[in-house]
């Protein structure tokens, strides 16, 4: 659960490197994202007010929100279904996310699609569909248009081990080392697909471990130090932006829950759960940074508060939302009609 | 005796297949451990072995690809689709390999391809499709989807019995919703048999899976009226029962066509083509058809709720058609 | 003026529009350096270079999922499937993430997915197919079929302005031997409206694609029977011109449904459901079809020409309508 | 163009140990797929007497017939477009076979298919559909199905390299690797893709860099030295038979024609030809058998008098057999219909 191979595996010495504003951002949005999943589903859910499913990232905020800090301005992600740290370091407002989550007119999707199927393309997220992998090509399209364009930009592509498995996959990934093209493939391996594990999935150990076949970078990450995140994703995405091609980076970690909401996860053994609780990459930050300085228990008070605040409003405010009017159904087939 | 679930029904008869037949087995993603997303499978690992319930990595095209091969080899796997959204994923393979193997070379492929089909349960546009109509262009198929207990039982044993590929659509609304006293002996439902599930003289609605019981609905709310309505539950979609949807035409002279999937280009189209043809001089008024919207399946509940065809909407055209 | 074929006039009309629209781009297998296997794009990639003309590896799905990626940031792709029959790997890409785009999310998806179809040149089971039926029942999509060359241009052009995603099917048997005078100026052929391509009172046919051909031989021999027939040429299969089609209906009180497709689940049962629901009585005689047989499309030519639609088959159909 | 990797590579010494026997057989078999391919592509086809488009396997009739002599009576095989060697090495007749191109009712699939599209299971060859990749998950679920059987049998699945950029290719190969099952994966990789070339299907220099990816062990091997081929071939099918799951051999060959019949291959170097032309497989054998007097100048023209024969023949019984019924055309869409 280190870094390995290609450049610049190891340089942990370089964590000292990053500045401490972006750790207390990448603390915040860590912090929001489990605020905004725990209301969702352990409070929500359970008050019968989420429509359908839902699927959270606990444990693995550190990905979303270590990878998604390096996105510019014009750099372009597709999340999966783990990824709520991309929608609010991209300034989707937790209002339309849990008004999404509730099926809202005032949702991001405006009740037509529901949970993580969210995007904006004013806020350069693309939205994600069911069938894993599909957003992989996908991804490779949005790149290739920046490099027919000369642009200056990365697609950030987010995946499961488990989607690695789809055809679409190989495909997009295929296509974007031939053509050279400046996407990130982010792959959290939290050892599950469902209740998949990870033998019954890949004859490798690491899914990283298909990046040769594609002549493409492939670093294996502590998903859950989101110090370690940040530096790889960096390192992954100047790969990208300098031209060179695709990159890969898996980042272990672990689904601290069962698949979604209504799986209890019986088929995990019980002492990964206790083994991956004490890696939990919230804790593990916020013990960094105090013991560093970087941080004060009033400053995390602070936080937690303003969280919690920013929370119950978006709740408050989705709750009183109205669901879309039924005939909205028949709107945006087509264009204009 | 016991009320057995339509969900319960489909597995005990897989299970008694299993059990009788050794080239039987099944595939897909966590259908082992987990006993399947809506547990279908529940129990058959510990009970027939890794050997015969295979968890697969997620890949549609390759769980049908894989049964294929096996089925050329003389098994006779049963795949799952965890939810019936993701066949499109395996679209080709179904489409073909499967469809035009014995057609093109004589090689048969005795596989089941089934999975939770259907909306209703707010699952948004892709956990919530009905895609019999992707597949119902596409002569080597059989399709068939139950709306009963009794039928999902029974429909299954004579897939997993049929020599050809049979795609078994369950719908996941009525998973647990169903329940009936079925028989405990061995049987089966034949494929490509349609079934009267009320009859009547005044009026007939065409339908099948788990619109058979809007049609119910409408058809008891129309006794009121005086109205006698037939519900012809065609079971099968393809090959389609025509001699069963044309006597039900030609007796009642007045037909609606239901279905859950949306409109345009669903199975709907093709019974009225064969009625209109076929039994046009019988026809007391146009073959009318309800279905959903022509949309995606949108997710917040007002929404699905206009999207999917209800009771009242099977009335409206039951009155406009009474009145022809 | 010069003589235009069908294979030229698409040709020209990508080529004016990558002139016009520098968001215009394409890819597929073996359109650079080769052309395109039937030579659409001969010229292009010394023309336009490689950057906007782009050979990729075989991979259906990621070609199409890749210009539903650069559609979403502003540009234009047409891509192209070697033969129309491989779109089947691209199907899961082209249903759920293409067409479901704008309605789930409001992201349009200006795309163009083209390829040659149709039987008629022993291509057998793989080589021959005509999909539109598979993709029937996608609302979001858009599905042309181009009949004529002045067709193929305009509709080429209009599909490439479509802000939505449009499958364009071209018949390569039409490739060719059609051949037309086409104006060299820029027009477009609108998406979604029919064309009436021979006028009549007594008989219509409603048909699309290489099938226009058939009806026309029909209707011209029918002439000497002294039956005029209305030869209605859809053009666009969705969303259907369900005006100009019940407009015909309504006119000629007969119709035939006529499609090169076999008959099974064909879009000539939306076709006929529609004139059997809303044109009811104005007819004088039952909708018939004509369309190829529900098995595989065979190889060998007595198959193939046993298999396809014939203009006797059309001639009979009529004599028995018209003798109604 | 030489073995590389893995276990046993270059082990060249070895061929001397394949006898003679053997070697006449690999030397007929090439020499009677060429003549077949010959007839079918540059008489038959230019008289029009073949229905429907042809590709051929020319300069790459080592690949088929050295894989295809390792088959035992009940393995299975996948071929491909450009493996007729199989279709003559597992007893299908060279009338059957012409017969076939001909579309006539006593080819193997009776005209309802054409080409290479023909299969049949009481040869254990499974029909190729024009879909490439597809045949890879089949294979896969052919080798499942004697891994749950505990039968002794191995399942051969052919592509060009080019197939396997399909989606299907991966799930394929991934789930064999993830079951461990008895499959051999044999790609021709003759650097061509229609016009398609290496550089513009794969990022890297071989298909077999890929074969880590899946645990597997992957071999590339000169594809126009049938010697070699026939080596590889064993080590890789005691392998899978072996029960140490699949494995990828992937033959450097190159196509020695046009994609197809109308394909003058304008877009490939005319040096290239000429510098495979020195290599082309049937010319090496002879020349090698004939340095070591395994085989006379007399025997092999007897070989190719009787090949001339056989294929004679073919062509005149074909040419006699009648075309399929027209109703023909209703048969078999399902079972005793
Ligand atoms: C093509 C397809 N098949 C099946 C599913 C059902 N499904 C949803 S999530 C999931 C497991 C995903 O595992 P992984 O990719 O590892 O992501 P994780 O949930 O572990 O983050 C499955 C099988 C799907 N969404 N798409
Ligand atoms: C899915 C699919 N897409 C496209 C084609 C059209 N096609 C037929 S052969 C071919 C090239 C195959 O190249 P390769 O796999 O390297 O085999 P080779 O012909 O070189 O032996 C293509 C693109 C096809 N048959 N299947
Ligand atoms: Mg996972
Ligand atoms: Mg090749």
């Amino acid at each position: 659960m280190i870094d390995r191979k290609s450049e610049g595996a190891t340089r942990t010495n370089k964590k000292a490197e990053i500045p401490k504003d972006i750790k207390t951002q990448l603390l915040y949005y860590m912090k929001l994202t489990r605020e905004i999943e725990y209301r969702i589903e352990r409070v929500l859910y359970r008050q019968g007010k989420i429509v359908g499913g839902v699927y959270v990232g606990r444990g693995q905020e550190a990905i979303s929100v270590g990878t998604g800090m390096l996105m510019g301005e014009n750099d372009v992600a597709t999340p999966t279904h783990r990824d709520m740290g991309i929608f609010l370091l991209r300034g989707i407002s937790p209002r339309r996310i849990i008004a999404q989550y509730m099926g809202r007119k005032t949702g991001v999707t405006k009740g037509k699609d529901g949970n993580m199927h969210m995007g904006d393309l004013k806020h350069n997220i693309i939205a994600f569909v069911s069938h894993l992998g599909d957003n992989v090509p996908v991804a490779a399209g949005v790149a290739l248009s920046f490099k027919m364009r000369g642009e200056d930009r990365v697609a950030f592509c987010y995946n499961g081990e488990g989607a690695t498995s789809r055809g679409d996959w190989h495909e997009g990934v295929n296509l974007a080392a031939v053509h050279k093209l400046p996407v990130v493939f982010f792959i959290n391996n939290n050892q599950y697909a469902y209740s998949t594990p990870m033998d019954l999935q890949m004859a490798t150990e690491n899914v990283a471990d298909r990046a040769p076949g594609y002549s493409m970078p492939g670093d294996v990450v502590d998903g859950n130090d989101v110090l370690a995140v940040y530096e790889s994703a960096k390192r992954a995405v100047d790969w990208a932006r300098s031209g060179k091609g695709p990159y890969l980076v898996e980042y272990k970690t672990f689904r601290m829950t069962g698949h979604s909401a209504h799986d209890d996860a019986g088929y995990v053994p019980k002492e990964l759960f206790e083994e991956w609780k004490k890696k939990d990459p919230i804790e593990r930050l916020v013990t960094q940074m105090t013991s560093r300085n970087e941080i004060t228990n009033e400053e995390i008070e602070r936080m937690d508060n303003e969280i919690t605040a920013v929370v119950d409003d978006a709740v408050e405010w989705a709750d009183k939302s109205p669901y879309p009017d039924p005939e909205d159904c028949l709107r945006d087939v087509y264009y204009d009609r | 005796m016991a009320l057995t679930t339509y969900l319960e029904a489909i597995r005990q008869g897989i299970w008694e297949e299993m059990e009788k037949d050794e080239r039987v087995f099944i595939l897909g993603e966590d259908v082992g451990v987990y006993g399947g997303a809506f547990k279908v499978t529940a129990g058959m690992l510990d009970h027939f072995g890794p050997q015969r319930v295979i968890d697969t990595p997620i890949s549609e095209s390759a769980i049908v690809g894989a049964a294929i091969g096996a089925s050329y080899m003389g098994m006779r796997p049963v795949a799952e689709m965890q939810f019936i959204d993701f066949i499109s994923c395996a679209f080709d393979q179904i489409t073909n390999v499967a469809a035009k193997s014995r057609y093109r070379w004589g090689a048969g492929v005795p596989i089941v391809i089934r999975g939770p089909s259907g909306g209703n349960t707010h699952g948004g546009p892709f956990h919530s499709q009905n895609v019999e109509s992707y597949f119902f262009h596409t002569p080597g198929l059989k399709i068939v989807q139950p709306s009963t207990a009794y039928d999902a039982k029974g429909l299954i044993k004579a897939a997993i019995r049929d020599d050809d590929p049979v795609l078994y659509l369950e719908h996941k609304y009525l998973y647990r919703r169903i329940k009936e006293e079925i028989p405990e002996d061995d049987y089966v439902v034949p494929i490509g048999k349609a079934t009267v599930r009320r009859k009547g003289n005044d009026l007939g609605i065409i339908t099948y899976g788990a619109a058979v019981y809007t049609a119910l609905e409408a058809a008891e709310s129309l006794t009121a009226e005086g109205v006698e309505t037939e519900v012809l539950d065609i079971r099968t979609i393809l090959p389609l029962d025509e001699e069963a949807v044309l006597e039900t035409a030609k007796k009642v002279s007045k037909v609606i066509v239901l279905h859950e999937a949306c409109l345009t280009g669903g199975a709907g189209g093709e019974i009225v083509a064969r009625i209109a043809e076929k039994a046009f001089d019988f026809l007391d008024g146009p073959v009318m058809r309800v279905a959903a919207q022509d949309t995606p399946v949108p997710y917040s509940p007002p929404l699905e709720e206009y999207f999917l065809p209800q009771t009242d909407d099977v009335l409206q055209a039951a009155r406009k058609l009474l009145a022809y």
